[in-house]
């Protein structure tokens, strides 16, 4: 098994549940909303091949591929039969079902579904770590849309001046919602980091082994205590942002996927190894899939009635 | 048919056919989107130059329109989902509500910002509460959501052409609901009346002597009404129906009337209990009217889940206020 | 003397003392200035590496805090003016007291964020105000307010040591103020009573029957116990005094045992009277006891105006107490 | 008169009136707050000598000199009588007493006490007047600390992205009330702008007519429609943050007296205008005060209650 049939083995991972979980949608069998990762999974599994598996995760709304690519570098694996319970509401999922698919925690993973609230915590974490001296590092995930977000800047502050082991990657998919970022981001990406004195890694690819690279960097400036940095990843949606709102030409949808990860990364696997991943994850995702859903809803207990009035 | 997101889609139409004044800014209004609750599809097609979609930036986008009022525009501005205000809360406290009063009355700040709140659709935690609560009573500020009952459009209208700033909050399941007409369908049993101007309440006046008034606002009327049907058709309980659309500043004449007549107060809502709308009107009631019974139907104190299990036995349900109506 | 400022300062000495995890974090923090208010004085001086002096950045600082608890640490975060909370509501609301029950108790967050809230020193609008009524009632937050009964610094340990986040309310004017001890000064003629743990009310009961019940907390207390012995000096009226230091959740259940000897309920608190803590407190009241006159003293709501003439119209003060009192 | 008398004349009206306020406040006449603008007045009288009368500004809550200054650069002239009868909480304040030292508002004047919140507003009007082609621009100023606020990042943002007639005015005095720069600002403050490609005018100075010089093109850039641009003013603030609480050392306070606006520009006027200058402020100020002083305080009318009850 190389590394590269890992690598291959997680993006298809991502992608095959993240095309079951549309088709759930699809055919009414989950409700509320959901946003997928495909078409991005590069930068995940990039990232987390070059992570500690005890290291933190800070993610945003689109946190399915994040969390599954993190699993995939952790002794215990991640779980896509508890991510899959979790999107279903089941008691089993990864918080029990209360959180559904923008907000999971898992050991060292966390989500939220506010845009950029999201940094300021994970800056407090590496505050944390870093005190803690645990030499665990703290990466927070956030969108090309985040960049409006004020409490964004904050915390690059922060981190800075701080001196914080925070990794601020910033998947930029050239789309917030249906905004384009020339719409909604000013002046340069990079600069935003600049500013404040972080150093930039910046790379436009969807190739898994360029951003392992890249990541790679990034992650050891980190964690050789010399601050934080950013990661800049140049990628691509493919799907709509969260179910049926893409405003996107078909022309365009059509000439985005010559990035697609998988494709670019596949001719370094042998079709048997491609036969043996794409066999392998369908048997996972089936399992996960049929468990869940057939896995009990939550109840709420008397003493889930009201959170606070006990200490 | 015409549904209560067409209602407030026309009145924006309308009024920024009418007046050039008018800005609306916010989260990927543009066209074909036209706004994640599609409460803004059409404007930018027709008023390109006065519908500006904006950054993911809340506290900017309020300051903006704030800016934009004093200095003599007209700003509506949306807030993609009501979980967000918590982003606006200084600009709204500490800037847009408070410059009237603190300059001396020599400015105004004319602001609509809009916000779908509410559940029930298993968004999850961040993307399901309703946390107008937050900001009802904050000195300077109105905050108006509509109902189902009358004109949406009319109020939204009414909400633009107030000289200070207004939170107007639409549940989102509103949207699709039709407009209810007085003495139609369900509601023929009950009398209508109205009034409260520019913001209206009405009174649903049950067939026989009212055994208690249920005050409620929003999307949580469709609830209220239930009940009161349920309560009517199965247990011979007979309810006034309060129905506000001006929630800040409190004005509860009407309610007391009823009260007077009943002595016990039921309020729905479907924010979380502690210190929601009910409990304002709880205090203004039992302080007007003596001899008063009170219960609320509110959210849990919790976060709203996820799953919808969670979620149904979290937020507030018909069956509820039937119990808390046939609790006194 | 021991001033409530020097208790709260030397609790926070103390736990900095005995827990490595804690950490103090917040603008001007640092030696020889030590905190606008001094609370924070010396702390950076002892323990150079746990006191984070921070840029202007509320809502960063919070979410500072956040991580920080979420990952082994204790912090204590102070908000310069309480005016600001404003700036930290979303992450108070959407992460740090979500996080919690929305992660289903798989982690905790145990910190501590403290605000000098309050008014009546001329400061103005954006500097007076008592915002903590909007923080009431957020689910998974507890709001903690000392007074200057019992111990102020044992109660803001008490913050400290709760695993889950707390928002701590000093009322700038309490800072100077001395500890008050039963039985002594002007309070020698009530007999205090206390209980709750770990946030402890007080129930100050009069010389002779009381005729009715206020309830307070944090500075107010002081004018609610001059308009008491006002009110029974002058008027032979007298009062139970309730003291809160948990404001939030409610727990009112002393409140109701006073109530259900006196029916009648004053609610005194320096925050604008819609939607204020009277206002829960009032609704818990009618809903538990029959029978109940209820009057609340409380800010107008309005901004709180520079000018010391204004601001003494629009803060609460002794005669207002003793004006509600007198009309039941 | 030359253009040097009057602007020495305005600064000198700034350093007075600061000056006589401290004295009241330290005789108890004076309650509540203040925040001088000693050391600094260079900053806003050079920017005001080149503005448009009915240009608009939000100030901060260092905002007399700024007040003084704008009123300076108008035809109806300030009024330092308004501004001291506000300071003493009279009905004849420029708002009636209700804002105080922090809260003012007067033609196209407006200040607040919140750091950083007034940006967003500052971009709102500045929208406002390109949407309906006033030819205004809009000032708003901040100190270094107000870097620190995340609302400003979002301004910068909308103001770059929609062009906006807005100038950001930056006054650098070093200290964030007792927080020195290193603290609180990480990378660099002409960096915090172009990382939103807002071009930025930076002074390392305390002379006036640098100053002037310097807004004079900045000025020229925002108003020709370029879109926003920042002016960076290093300088430096000679008394106490507000009242009591200064923490450097003598030596350092000694240090920046060199600094001195008022000494730097003085010996381009002959001492007779000097003389001249001094004695028509300190008439103008005597008035001021006294006039302000036997004025009444406002009292709270019925209508007045409730602020919201009324439509
Ligand atoms: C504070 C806040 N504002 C708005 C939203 C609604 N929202 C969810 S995702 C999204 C777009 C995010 O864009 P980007 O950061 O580029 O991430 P992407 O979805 O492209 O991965 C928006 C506006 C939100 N979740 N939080
Ligand atoms: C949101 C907010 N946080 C904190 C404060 C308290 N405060 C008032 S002035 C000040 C320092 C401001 O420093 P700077 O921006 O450098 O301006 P300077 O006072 O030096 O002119 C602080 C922290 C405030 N007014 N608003
Ligand atoms: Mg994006
Ligand atoms: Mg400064």
């Amino acid at each position: 098994m190389t590394d590269n049939f890992a690598l291959y083995r997680t993006m298809l991972l991502i992608r095959r549940f993240e095309e079951r979980l549309l088709a759930e949608f699809s055919t009414g069998k989950l409700v509320g909303t959901t946003h997928t990762y495909i078409g991005q999974e590069a930068d995940a599994v990039g990232i987390f091949s070059v992570t500690d598996p005890d290291d933190i995760v800070f993610s945003n709304h689109r946190c399915h591929g994040h969390f599954l690519a993190y699993g995939a570098s952790s002794p215990q694996g991640s779980d896509p039969y508890r991510l899959a319970a979790e999107l279903m509401g089941k008691a089993t999922g990864l918080v029990g079902g209360r959180g559904g698919s923008q907000h999971i925690q898992w050991r060292n993973f966390y989500s939220n579904g506010i845009q950029g609230g999201i940094v300021p915590v994970a800056a407090g974490m590496a505050l944390a770590e870093k005190e803690q001296q645990s030499g665990k590092i703290v990466l927070v995930f956030i969108g090309d849309g985040t960049l409006g977000e004020g409490a964004l800047y904050e915390s690059l502050n922060l981190a800075a001046l701080w001196r914080l082991p925070l990794l601020v990657v910033l998947e930029n998919n050239r789309y917030a919602q249906t905004t384009p970022v020339e719409l909604a981001v000013a002046g340069s990406m990079a600069g935003r980091f600049a500013a404040f004195g972080i150093p930039v890694w910046e790379r436009e690819t969807s190739d898994v082994l360029e951003i392992q690279s890249a990541a790679r960097e990034a992650v050891a400036h980190v964690r050789f205590g010399a601050g934080p940095a950013a990661l800049i990843l140049h990628t691509y949606r493919f799907m709509a942002h969260s179910k049926g709102d893409d405003t996107r030409s078909p022309e365009e949808l059509t000439r985005i996927r010559q990035f697609d990860p998988l494709t670019i990364h596949a001719p370094r696997l042998s079709p048997a190894e491609r036969d043996a991943a794409e066999a392998e994850v369908s048997a996972l995702l089936a399992e996960a899939f049929s468990r869940a859903a057939s896995d009990p809803f939550p109840a709420l207990t008397t003493d889930h009635r009201t959170l606070n009035t006990e200490h | 048919m015409t549904t209560v997101l067409d209602s407030l889609n026309s009145a924006l139409h309308s009024a920024m056919e009418s007046d050039p004044r008018l800005y609306v800014l916010g989260e990927d209004l543009l066209d074909p989107y036209g706004g994640a609750f599609k409460v803004t599809r059409g404007l930018s097609t027709r008023f390109p130059e006065r519908v500006l979609t904006t950054p993911i930036s809340e506290a900017a986008i309020l300051g903006a329109a704030t800016g934009m009022a004093l200095r003599g525009l007209r700003p509506v501005a949306e807030i993609m989902f009501g979980d967000f205000v918590t982003l606006i809360a200084d600009q709204v406290v500490n800037h847009a509500a408070k410059f009237r009063w603190m300059y001396n009355d020599q400015v105004r700040v004319p602001l609509v910002v809009r916000a779908p709140m509410g559940g029930r659709r298993g968004y999850g935690p961040t993307h399901s509460q309703s946390l107008e609560k937050m900001f009802l009573g904050v000195p300077g500020l109105k905050v108006i959501a509509p109902s189902a009952l009358g004109d949406p459009g009319a109020l939204l209208l009414a909400a633009i052409a107030d000289e200070d700033p207004v939170l107007f909050v639409e549940h989102k399941l509103l949207y699709t609901r039709p407009l209810l007409q007085a003495g139609q369908g369900d509601l023929a049993d009950f009398a209508l009346e109205s009034g409260g101007d520019p913001f209206p309440y009405f009174v649903l006046r049950p067939p026989a002597p009212p055994r208690l008034t249920v005050a409620t606002y929003g999307y949580n009327f469709e609830l209220a009404r239930a009940a009161a049907l349920e309560l009517m058709m199965e247990h011979e309980i007979f309810c006034d129906l309060l129905v506000f659309s001006q929630l800040s500043p409190f004005d509860l004449t009407p309610l007391f009337a009823s009260l007077t007549q009943t002595r016990r107060l039921l309020t729905v809502e479907e924010g979380t209990l502690t210190l929601g709308w009910g409990a304002e009107v709880a205090a203004r009631a039992v302080e007007t009217v003596s001899g008063l019974q009170v219960r609320r139907v509110a959210a849990r104190d919790l976060p709203i889940a996820n799953s919808r299990p969670l979620e149904d036995a979290i937020l507030p349900q018909v069956a509820d206020i039937v119990a808390a109506a046939r609790s006194f």
